[in-house]
């Protein structure tokens, strides 16, 4: 597309421009006047341009108005715009047959007819007319030129709308559960109202949907402004709706670059009711359709994803009945179950309960019984034990006893035996020593004892000469008289 | 009261009642009572469907003022 | 009394005698009011089944038309 | 006297005269005293016993039907 | 006498005698005596054991029945 | 007089007797009569024993019946 | 008058007899006076002791039988 772009340097040519017109001022002030007829003038100012202007140039320029006549021919108002300042202005035309093709090859390439307001690359031929003036005759224009154009207004509004953090904003809205109450913008005559219609109103099941019409334009310069003003009528009435719908249809691809207008995309994103767009083409989306809460294909499309969110409401109701019947008889069931089974298990219980407490009763009973009956049999033992050693004591008693009577039986005449023994030995003792002392044994050993007046002699028993004096020997007595005495030398 | 039951509040409450009675979390005391209570709110979704509420000429008078 | 008892109530007091009776803390002296006091549960819990299930039977024919 | 006796009381009365037994702590000047005791005892539970089996088992037939 | 004694009186005499025979503690004189005593005892014990039975058996007949 | 004696006392008495006799504290002249009084002692003793167990046999013996 | 001499005494006079000959105090005269005493005294003590000897041995043969 680049290569098809040339653009004209305006500044360069205004400047031949104008020497052409000075010369025309210099030649009217000169003295020797020369009178010109006005078509003199004018035919000069042609040949002029025609000469000077000879080939087509490619200007970028805003087509302002299209002025588009019944005879086929259009005659736009070209501008330029500096800060919102139009800086260049100039009238131009278009041909019916050029304006024909143009703009089929437009619709073809932009999918837009050729539209007021937007910057367009133009390729023109400089044309003055004698009775018309100056213009510029456009001869094409790149459509090419004019789709990018579309496609940098859809960036910026893109843009402008992320930067508003806008672009998801209905899409962030809660969808109705039933999308029952449907402001409808569209056309009567559209052909994507009455299919969306259709649907909707010729359902099996019966579901109901209260619509209203919003009359706009759909397409075109106009549909934008047309359908803000629309959303800004529903706005005032929204509590009676749920949903908006923008519906189009059967119009072909064309004229939807409105979809992309700023102002109406973000009307639709910030819009208190969910937006539903079907408007019913099959290029890249449009912005309005990006931001909207949801985008259907075609109208019919749109029809039946309400219907659905129907379905999707009345299938779980529909379910519930079912739901409610087989979980209730299931939960019956399983309480019946259970129920039964306790049942069943409390009457066991009771059972083995009882049983329990009447073997424990019956084991208690008979070791009781045991019991006194041990108690009587080891006492009895005890009594028996005690018995049987009273007699083993006794005996014992009996046979010590008799023992040692037996001791001293035995000991009583040895005894007595030793006694007497020792007495005797004494006796015999004493018996020998009287023998031993007895006067007679001595005498008859051949001793004698001499008396006087029956006294033995001594110191104090003297004896004089002349007393008479008895001797006694063992055989004899002898009586005599001392007829010599001598003393004993000591 | 089912009418004034709105019918966003009577399908959640109508889901829970069937999770719950799915999940067998209803005791035999609260089921009959869950089960009438489902019942009504199944009348009143239902209804909802296929009833119409709004008034064109209503909605007419609001925007001309 | 025991028609003010729920299920719920009535099957638990119900389960706990039948605990209580298997783990011996049920004195042969209670065992009949025990036995007793179960067997009136059981007949509520037997009603309470037979009429929810009337109850619901009923709510559930009557949504169908 | 007997009458009044409840089947726990009588029973753990039975058990302490067995356990008594047992131990040897009852000596025989007691044991007449005792097994009369013991089998006034024993006959209070074996009629609590009884008693209570027909209670139990009227109630459970009742339950039956 | 002997019939006021009991058995538990009777029986831990009679054992202090055995006892006293084990330890040699009774004279040939007392034996005799403490004999008759124990015998006497042992008598006492063995009617009290007797009878004891008789009432033990009477009272457990009664309690088969 | 020997009726009169005990067992214990006549057996201490013969002890007494047998043990003096040898060391002499019995003069010869009463000799034969300690003598004759031991053999008194003896027979008092011997007879005892007998008698005490004749005795002791004969109530025992009367126990087994 | 020897009849009348008891063991002891004759048996004491005896020996005072023996101690007094040793002594030597005793005249020749008195001598065989004392002698013939002495000799009296052992006469009595001998037959003392036969005699009894022959009681005892009387008494004790008494005993064996």
């Amino acid at each position: 597309m680049a290569k098809l772009i040339r653009t004209w340097n305006i500044e360069h040519g205004t400047s031949t421009f104008f020497s052409e017109i000075n010369w025309l001022i210099s030649s009217s002030v000169s003295e020797n006047r020369q009178i010109f007829s006005l078509q003199q003038v004018v035919s000069s100012i042609r040949k002029t341009i025609e000469e000077r202007y000879q080939s087509s140039y490619w200007v970028k320029a805003e087509m302002h108005k299209l002025n588009l006549y019944p005879s086929g021919h259009a005659f736009p108002e070209l501008v330029q715009k500096e800060n919102d300042k139009i800086v260049a202005q100039i009238n131009a035309s278009i041909w019916n047959h050029n304006f024909q093709r143009i703009n089929k090859q437009f619709i073809q390439v932009v999918k837009e007819p050729l539209k007021e307001g937007t910057t367009l690359l133009l390729n023109v031929k400089v044309v003055f007319h004698e009775t018309f003036g100056l213009s510029l005759q456009i001869l094409d224009i790149d459509p090419n030129y004019a789709l990018g154009e579309l496609q940098r207004e859809r960036e910026e509004t893109l843009k402008k709308l992320q930067a508003e953090r806008l672009i998801n904003a209905n899409q962030l809205l809660d969808f109705p559960l039933l999308p029952k109450r449907i402001a409808i913008i569209s056309a009567d005559t559209s052909k994507g109202l009455s299919d969306f219609m259709k649907v909707l109103n010729n359902n099996p099941w019966n579901y109901q949907f209260f619509t209203m019409l919003f009359q706009a334009y759909l397409q075109g310069d106009v549909a934008a402004p047309s359908i803000i003003e629309q959303l800004k009528r529903i706005e005032k009435v929204k509590h009676h709706f749920d949903v908006v719908v923008i519906v189009r249809g059967g119009g072909g691809e064309v004229g939807l670059s409105c979809y992309n207008n700023y102002e109406l995309c973000k009307a639709i994103a910030s819009f208190s009711l969910p937006i539903l767009t079907g408007i019913g083409h099959s290029t890249n989306m449009t912005v309005a359709e990006l931001v909207a809460f949801r985008n259907a294909i075609t109208p019919t499309e749109l029809a039946d994803f309400l219907l659905q969110t129907f379905h999707d409401f009345s299938v779980p109701v529909n379910d519930a009945r079912k739901v409610l019947r087989t979980s209730s008889a299931r939960l019956l069931e399983t309480n019946k179950q259970l129920f039964s089974a306790e049942t069943k298990h409390f009457k066991n219980s009771a059972n083995n309960y009882l049983l329990d407490a009447k073997n424990t009763l019956v084991v208690t009973s008979q070791k009781f019984k045991n019991e006194a009956k041990t108690l009587l049999t080891r006492n009895r033992e005890h009594l028996h034990f005690a018995q049987k050693e009273c007699l083993n004591y006794s005996n014992r008693l009996f046979k010590v006893n008799r023992e040692k009577l037996a001791e001293h039986v035995e000991q009583l005449p040895t005894k007595f035996a030793n006694r007497l023994a020792k007495e005797q030995q004494q006796l015999s003792e004493m018996e020998n020593m009287v023998r031993l002392m007895d006067p007679k044994n001595v005498l008859k050993r051949g001793y004698s004892i001499t008396t006087i007046n029956g006294q033995t002699l001594d110191i104090n028993n003297p004896v004089k000469i002349g007393d008479t004096i008895k001797t006694v020997t063992y055989d004899f007595e002898l009586t005599s008289t001392v007829l010599k005495k001598e003393e004993h030398d000591e | 009261m089912t009418n004034e039951l709105n019918y966003t509040v009577a399908f959640e409450e109508l889901q829970q009642i069937v999770r719950d009675m799915e999940d067998g979390e209803i005791t035999v005391d609260e089921l009959a009572i869950k089960v009438k209570r489902a019942s009504e709110l199944i009348k009143v979704c239902k209804n909802k469907l296929t009833s119409t509420e709004e008034d064109v000429n209503l909605i007419l008078k609001e925007l001309e003022n």
